[in-house]
């Protein structure tokens, strides 16, 4: 955590290859995802039972799957699904943990903060996939479910984040000179912790992004995620793993799709740290 | 150090039964009544009401949360629905499987985050560093069910190495481990990749230090410097995440279990959740969470044993 | 032949030339001091010397030990010198030592790893280290941690390391720079007599003239990777012929010249009477109350209008939280606080009023703006103590461009980021802060410490203007004496939360009636006394 | 990563021919039998769960009666029987000599226990209603037993075939749960819940012995750990392969042998007779002329399935050929839509977890109706929300079931049952079979059910879910059909 940060022109964070890579890769996803609105190939859930599990070829770029569906189109709505459960989990999550990170630090060494640093810490004692299973089971399987089982694990980790470059910056000197100006904590913790800490918390946002791409497709993977005909990834690699002799797209594609965009974010992410971190960055 | 510990452990205390009251609550609100299930599509309305009362679950409430938490303290973790033993029982078969295969999977994950990240540490920005940085990128982006796949494919359906899954027990230990070592390396590899990025950057914050400069003005060498000084400050923060590995590895390997048809604890939990035995996924939840909250309090304590200046403010 | 002779030493380190052809020599038994600010390369210096370079850095030149060339060594060959023939004492003691580590290992592992031997032998030796930097008089054992130690025992134990095996050189690298001004007198007489005993080299690097005045046989006076003049100590001082030498002796003498105050009849700009400041030691007990320490133990003072006083300590003596206090920023646990007259509520701490009438100006010029914001934003700050009534838009910029006017600055600093200022002019915003709002008080805390000593005399000079212009009353807060003389009118000498003197300010350094305050000028004297007792 | 792969199966399968080499030739004596389900305790008498007739029956249970690998019913423990010319009376003649593996003796007095215990007051056996027509069971001597009716019931015998009415012995019964103790061929040793159960030859059979010496039943649900287990030789058989997308694999590879047969699952759309507009018969109709079997065969179950056009096994041989009734005809559909007046309809599609027939196949019908204009809404769920819900709840449109109980016509008679199919016309053909003894007569009537079912579109009838089993080439002597849940090995052998 540091808070010297210099501002850095974005030409330099290109420079950094990881940045580069990652970012790309995460930017075509997201493209694709957004491409997948308005066009895919064929439509993601048209079934075309006597040409299925047809190899990629000019027709079907990527062939098609068990029920003679398009894997291009699939993999393209899947983006989207991915994407959007991650994105919406760890924004969500970061809303609600990065103000109790703040308020917490605010009144450090206080009975409110011990008791909301408790409950983070009692949240990461329970086991994360089997409490998001839990949920899905009580509420249902579907999108919204799959946001609050991943966003429900990610609350924590941005409060403590939070809260510790924050209790590292209270005693700062510049904002002590904020509170000689007679601000109070709530606008210290918005005009200067937050943006002080700003950095940090969108590299951590970056890796847990990455993160829930990969629990969404684990939720997925075990029928918890997004509801049929609404593709996604984890749901197809599980239709179709053990057609890896038969079809080795279907069964490939998939896996091979989230390994690529989880390691472009995390690619992405670790560059903007070392980009943003003064100490690992040149 | 005793009235430090007394300390910790009451707030434990308190945690826990915050714990337990919320996968209680949570457990209440689960649609699905068991008894309904266990007795399937044929059975009567008068079959599923004996049923309802021989589990219990026509108690009020709050008897039925008071005795089940009376249970636990008793060491009781009440009788599975479905298998109609003792939980305790079961716990411990699991046990045999989940704790030996998260003690492997650890050891294996070390065994290769940390010669891999001291490496990379002390080369830094050489191409060996680069090259292994971007090999923790794969081992961290593979989704581990399935990097598991993969490894089913080459090592037992293709190589046949090992077996594919499921566990022999404990009579012929040389065949039980050999069971655990592909979902072992599956759950590994993730965890250190992740521990020997960890380990790189903690080792770098360390040779760093002003110490370091010391003991090289001391006259040792590089090697002597990282041995004997950089690496023990470095595996305070490592140590944490090889604490929050083990809780991880030995619940979070649900799926690896369901791959290899391991009777795990996740699995178990798992398998209540569906068939609602929700005296075992209550139980057995509470089980994971005591021995979560447990690592960490271990994990503090062994910080103290590494760390001198946490010794004298816990005494 | 010299202990050390250095020839024509270049060091380049990526793009950036650091030393541009260093010759420097110290001779057996000799100290020699090498003197420079911030930025002049005399630490790189040092570590040239060691070989313990950062990566990518190419050396030229010559360094000898002995006669026997350094550069170029094999790294094996540079660990058998380094610790056994050149000892080293690094600047920060408080990080120096491995924290896990105790410090009888951390001695004895300095003998091992050249003399080998077994461990009973080394921890022997390692004993007798601690007894020679006088730590075992002090109750010191070798098997306490670097954390239970304070600043000056840890310096004393990286000492021992570094004068285990008897080297020929000792380099000490700011020795004494985190140091209390006590505590730094005795560490110099313990290198003193180390070099002394064993007829070491030492090389002495230090940005402090008194201390090298005080301590060397020869000196070296560095900037921007160069030597500018070197020579034996005292005629150097007589007769420094570079420019930027003479000024820094200039700097180093150098007294704002400050009118006698008139004093007025307004009611004091603070007034503090019996305050008391604690803070909780955390208990680990479960049913134990926490203990309190007192920071500040029923201190009183009062500060008038136009009136500028100092309050002098050592770190850790309470001077900083009561600073704090009076600015609301920590809780008072009793006594009371009156600003322009008024009691400050003991429940809530300032009203907007109140706090109007006195600002701050902290240590650090780095750490006391938000990099983040613009200066124009930075300074106006305290604006926000007008709540709705704080004027916007341009009459605010105005107010800005005036403050910074005040200190010397142009305007268009205000469109700027913070990062893009050197230290002394970062100190200057710091001060166009505290002037915005015209405060009755500005509470100075150390604010020139962390100032290169040029730097320091332009501040000085700015702050003495500003009090004559504005009419301002200070609280000027140091460890430094030198400083608290040339620009107060009254000091009060402040130890374990309590003030033990207190008086005129040239009444006080002439005759303290403390003998606190008396080891303290002692330990700290200006540059001239210095000379002219060598000169005797 | 293809090409790796491929490498990969190159010398996996190199390996697996040296490791070949060396291989004993002595026969082997055990096996490893692989199911998707684990039974939950072991007492098929207070189970409902198929699971526990999986493994348990034939093996240590039997009753008096039994299924044999083509259906029928044989004598097993009874090993003859008189039944009363009014059909109220049956005199059981049992084997002598019997005894359980707890070493005591089998006789009368233990059927009259095995009898009354399913039906006492607290009895909690899921299939009660089948022998609700038992009024008294009285012991004659200790190898004969009289079970005497309160109504003439044609199916007691195979009623009593079934799992749920095996024999066992007082002393054990209560303990069976957890250490079955029954009177076959194999006794049971030990469980690992959650992964294994295994079998022992028992010495002392009454009958013809096992030929095999242990075998252990491997629980794997996942269809992925299903095809490696067999694949890497964990596993020897699967009767029931949970992964049909590998079959081709299977028929390719020498090593193994795939055997399809029959099961007694009618695998149905199930349609919510009563709720509008699903009470009109012209939107089921319509429904039922959406639907595309053999797309639905291929897609979700690779291609096993017969397609049904009702509630009958193809097996069986009183079944009647109806699929023409509700043949794949969209124009049909959308005009009988139109006349019905139900357009732009979304009905509720709720899946219970059964990977193929359900849920592949909810996402292919969920397309067949969308072409007609039927919009669904697909809610997937577990199978106690599905029992809640759907089951028991009554609350949803559609579903996709596979009913596997033998013979379960009468369902569709039943009041409260979850078709809501109140059809007076059904039920009084159905409360005739089941008072029916003569086969001419029972034929005829399961025929009229048949087509009352296909003509009033009860239920959308898919396909008979097929057994798709994989094996060793070597092992023989498992059932290709499954008439009832059962995994009998009794006969299993290793060829050498």
């Amino acid at each position: 955590m540091s808070v010297s940060v210099r501002f850095r022109q974005a030409g330099s964070w290109l420079r950094s290859p990881n940045v580069a890579i990652g970012g790309a890769i995460t930017v075509a996803f997201v493209a694709i995802a957004l491409v997948s609105l308005v066009w895919t190939p064929y439509a993601a859930e048209a079934q075309n039972i006597p040409a299925r599990l047809r190899p990629p070829d000019a027709v079907h770029w990527l062939g098609t799957d068990g029920l003679g569906r398009d894997i291009l189109s699939m993999l393209m709505v899947g983006a989207r699904t991915s994407i959007a459960v991650a994105f919406v989990a760890v924004s969500i999550a970061a809303l609600i943990g990065v103000p109790i990170g703040l308020w917490a630090a605010s009144r450090q060494g206080t009975l409110l903060d011990e008791v909301l640093m408790r409950a983070n810490d009692l949240v990461f004692a329970f086991p994360a996939l089997l409490i998001a299973i839990l949920i899905t089971a009580v509420f249902g399987p579907g999108a919204i479910n799959a946001i609050i089982a991943v966003g429900i694990y990610t609350v924590p980790v941005f409060a403590r984040l939070t809260r510790a470059g924050a209790i590292a910056l209270w005693p700062r000197e510049f904002i002590l000179a904020a509170r000689v100006s007679g601000k109070g904590a709530v606008r210290i913790s918005l005009e200067h912790i937050l943006p002080n800490i700003l950095n940090t918390l969108v590299v951590q946002a970056t890796i847990q992004f990455a993160l829930g791409i990969l629990a969404e497709a684990a939720l997925a993977y075990v029928g918890l995620g997004v509801q049929p005909p609404m593709p996604s990834w984890g749901k197809m690699l599980a239709d179709s793993q053990m057609l890896v002799s038969v079809a080795p797209h279907a069964a490939l594609a998939p896996g091979i799709t989230i390994f690529l965009m989880v390691l472009g974010v995390n690619l992405l992410g670790d560059g903007l740290r070392d980009a943003l971190d003064p100490r690992t960055g040149s | 150090m005793i009235s430090y510990t007394v300390g910790r452990l009451m707030s434990l205390a308190i945690s826990l039964l915050l714990a337990s009251l919320a996968i209680f609550l949570l457990l209440e609100v689960l649609p699905g009544d068991p008894a309904q299930f266990m007795l399937g599509l044929n059975a009567t309305p008068e079959a599923v009401a004996k049923l309802r009362s021989a589990l219990g679950l026509d108690a009020p409430l709050w008897t039925r949360y008071f005795d089940w938490l009376l249970g636990l303290l008793q060491g009781d973790l009440g009788t599975s629905y479905t298998y109609k033993v003792p939980i305790s029982g079961l716990v411990i078969d699991r046990i045999g499987v989940s704790i030996p295969l998260a003690v492997f999977a650890l050891l294996l994950s070390m065994l290769i985050a940390f010669p891999v990240g001291i490496i990379a540490a002390t080369r830094r920005n050489s191409p060996t560093d680069v090259g292994i940085m971007a090999a923790t990128q794969i081992g961290v982006a593979l989704p581990n069910f399935w990097f598991a796949m993969l490894l089913v494919l080459v090592f037992a359906i293709g190589l046949r190495w090992f077996s594919a899954g499921g566990f022999p027990g404990w009579q012929d230990p040389v065949q039980a481990l050999r069971s655990l070592v592909l979902p072992a390396v599956a759950l590994a590899l993730p965890q250190a990749s992740i521990l020997a990025r960890v380990m790189r950057s903690a080792l770098l914050d360390t040779l760093g230090e002003d110490y370091v400069r010391t003991a090289r003005a001391k006259g040792l060498s590089r090697r002597q410097t990282l041995w004997r000084h950089a690496l023990q400050n470095a595996l305070i923060p490592v140590l944490t995440i090889v604490g929050l590995q083990f809780s991880f590895l030995l619940a979070g390997a649900i799926i690896i279990e369901n791959v290899f048809y391991l009777p795990g604890l996740g699995r178990l939990v798992f398998q209540g959740i569906t068939g609602r035995d929700l005296m075992v996924v209550k139980s057995v939840v509470m089980l994971l969470v005591f021995a979560v909250v447990v690592v960490t309090f271990l994990v503090d304590i062994a910080y103290a044993m590494v760390d001198p200046r946490l010794r004298r403010v816990a005494s | 032949m010299a202990t050390l002779e250095i020839t024509g030493l270049k060091l380049v380190i990526g793009s950036s030339t650091i030393l541009k052809g260093i010759d420097l020599s110290v001779e057996r038994g000799e100290v020699v001091g090498l003197i420079g600010e911030s930025g002049s390369g005399k630490s790189l210096t040092a570590l040239s010397i060691m070989q313990l370079l950062p990566p990518r850095s190419q050396v030229s030149g010559s360094v000898r030990l002995d006669g026997q060339e350094l550069i170029g060594q094999p790294e094996p060959a540079l660990n058998r010198l380094r610790g056994a023939r050149i000892g080293m004492v690094f600047q920060e003691p408080m990080t120096a030592l491995n924290p896990v580590r105790s410090i009888g290992a951390q001695i004895a592992e300095a003998i091992r790893i050249h003399r080998g031997g077994n461990q009973r032998t080394a921890d022997a030796a390692a004993l007798d280290l601690l007894d020679r930097v006088e730590l075992r008089r002090a109750g010191v054992a070798p098997d306490r941690f670097p954390h239970e130690l304070s600043g000056g025992q840890r310096q004393r134990v990286v000492i021992a390391m570094a004068i285990a095996n008897g080297p020929d050189l000792l380099i000490a690298d700011e020795p004494t720079t985190a140091l209390d001004a006590t505590t730094q007198a005795q560490i110099l007489s313990l290198l003193d007599r180390l070099v002394d005993e064993d007829g070491m080299a030492l090389l002495l690097i230090s940005h402090d003239l008194g201390v090298v005045a005080q301590r060397a046989d020869r000196m070296a006076i560095m900037r921007g990777g160069e030597i500018l003049e070197q020579g034996p100590t005292l005629p150097l001082f007589r007769a420094l012929k570079h420019p930027y030498s003479r000024a820094l002796l200039a700097a180093a003498r150098h007294e704002p010249r400050r009118p006698l105050q008139a004093r007025s009849a307004a009611p004091p700009a603070l007034e503090i009477a019996d305050l008391v400041c604690t803070y909780k030691r955390r208990s680990r007990r479960v049913f134990d109350r926490s203990r309190e320490f007192r920071a500040v133990d029923g201190v009183s003072l009062a500060i008038a209008q136009g009136e500028s006083v100092g309050l002098v300590g050592e770190s850790g003596c309470g001077k900083s939280t009561l600073a704090r206090a009076v600015l609301g920023l920590e809780p008072v646990r009793g006594g009371q606080i009156s600003l322009g007259g008024e009691v400050v509520s003991a429940g809530l701490g300032p009203s907007p009023a109140q706090r109007r009438q006195v600002q701050i100006v902290f240590q650090d010029p780095f750490g006391s703006f938000d990099p983040r914001q613009r200066v124009s934003t930075l300074v106006g700050e305290p604006l926000h103590l007008f709540g709705k009534a704080a004027p916007v838009g341009t009459d605010r910029r105005a107010l800005v461009e005036r403050a910074l006017g005040d200190v010397g600055l142009a305007a268009d600093a205000a469109d700027r980021y913070i990062h893009e200022f050197s230290g002394g002019q970062r100190q200057r915003i710091a001060i166009a802060r505290a002037l915005l709002i015209r405060p009755k008080l500005i509470v100075l805390d150390e604010p020139v410490s962390a100032l290169d000593v040029s730097v320091r005399a332009q501040i000085l000079d700015l702050l003495t203007d500003l009090q004559q212009r504005l009419q301002l009353s200070y609280l000027f807060i140091s460890h430094d004496l030198g400083v608290v003389r040339s620009i107060t009118d009254r000091v009060l000498v402040m130890r374990h939360g309590r003030i033990v003197e207190q008086g005129q300010t040239a009444r006080v350094f002439a005759s303290p009636t403390d003998a606190y305050t008396g080891s303290l000028l002692a330990a700290s004297p200006a540059i001239d006394a210095i000379l002219m007792r060598r000169a005797t | 990563m293809k090409t790796f792969l491929a490498a990969a199966a190159i010398v996996g399968a190199f390996a697996a021919q040296l490791s070949a080499v060396p291989a004993l030739a002595q026969v082997r004596t055990d096996v490893n039998i692989g199911l998707p389900l684990e039974p939950p305790s072991l007492d098929p008498t207070a189970e409902a769960a198929a699971a526990v007739d999986d493994v348990l029956y034939a093996n240590v249970f039997e009753g008096l009666t039994r299924f044999a690998a083509d259906g029928t019913i044989v004598p097993s423990l009874a090993k003859s029987w008189d039944i009363s010319p009014d059909g109220l009376t049956y005199t059981f003649h049992l084997h002598a000599g019997i005894t359980f593996h707890d070493g005591s003796s089998f006789d009368a007095d233990d059927v009259k226990f095995s009898l009354d215990r399913i039906n006492a007051a607290d009895s909690l056996n899921a299939q009660k209603a089948l022998y609700a027509s038992i009024k008294a069971v009285t012991v004659v001597d200790p190898l004969t037993v009289k079970v005497d009716l309160s109504r003439p019931d044609g199916n007691l015998l195979y009623n009593l075939a079934w799992g749920d009415a095996v024999m066992v012995a007082p002393e054990s019964a209560a303990n069976n749960k957890v250490n079955p103790i029954g009177t076959g061929p194999f006794f049971f040793r030990d469980r690992i819940e959650g992964s294994t159960i295994s079998l022992e030859k028992n010495q002392a059979y009454w009958g013809a012995p096992a030929r095999l010496d242990s075998v252990i039943f491997k629980f794997i649900g996942d269809p992925t750990a299903a095809f490696a287990a067999i694949q890497a030789g964990d596993v020897d058989a699967f009767p029931y392969f949970p992964a049909t997308e590998a079959i081709k694999q299977f028929e390719n590879d020498p090593r193994f042998r795939v055997v399809v047969g029959s099961t007694e699952g009618e695998t149905i759309l199930a349609i919510n007779n009563a709720k509008p507009p699903l009470d009109n018969v012209k939107v089921r109709e319509a429904i039922a002329h959406a639907i595309n079997r053999q797309d639905i065969i291929d897609g979700a179950m690779n291609g096993f399935g017969v397609p049904i056009g009702t509630f009958l096994s193809p097996a069986n041989p009183a079944y009647v050929d109806l699929t023409a009734l509700s043949a794949f005809d969209p124009a049909r559909s959308k005009a009988l839509l139109a006349e019905a007046g139900a357009t732009d309809l979304t009905l509720s599609l709720k899946l219970p977890p059964v990977d193929g027939y359900a849920r592949k196949g909810g996402e292919i019908i969920a397309q067949q109706l969308a072409a007609v204009g039927i919009k669904t809404q697909i809610t997937n769920l577990e199978w106690a929300q599905w029992i809640s819900e759907v089951f028991t709840g009554r609350d949803y449109d559609l579903t996709i079931i596979s009913h596997v109980e033998p013979n379960d016509i009468g369902i569709f008679a039943r009041d409260g049952y979850y078709f809501n199919y109140a059809n007076a016309e059904f039920k009084r053909i159905i409360s005739e079979l089941d008072v029916t003894a003569d086969p001419k007569r029972r034929t005829e009537l399961l025929q009229a059910a048949q087509r009352n079912l296909a003509e009033n579109y009860a239920a959308g009838f898919l396909f008979e879910l097929a057994k798709v089993g994989v094996e060793n080439a070597k092992l023989q002597g498992l059932w290709q059909n499954q008439p009832t849940p059962a995994t009998d090995v009794t006969a299993v052998y290793w060829e050498p």
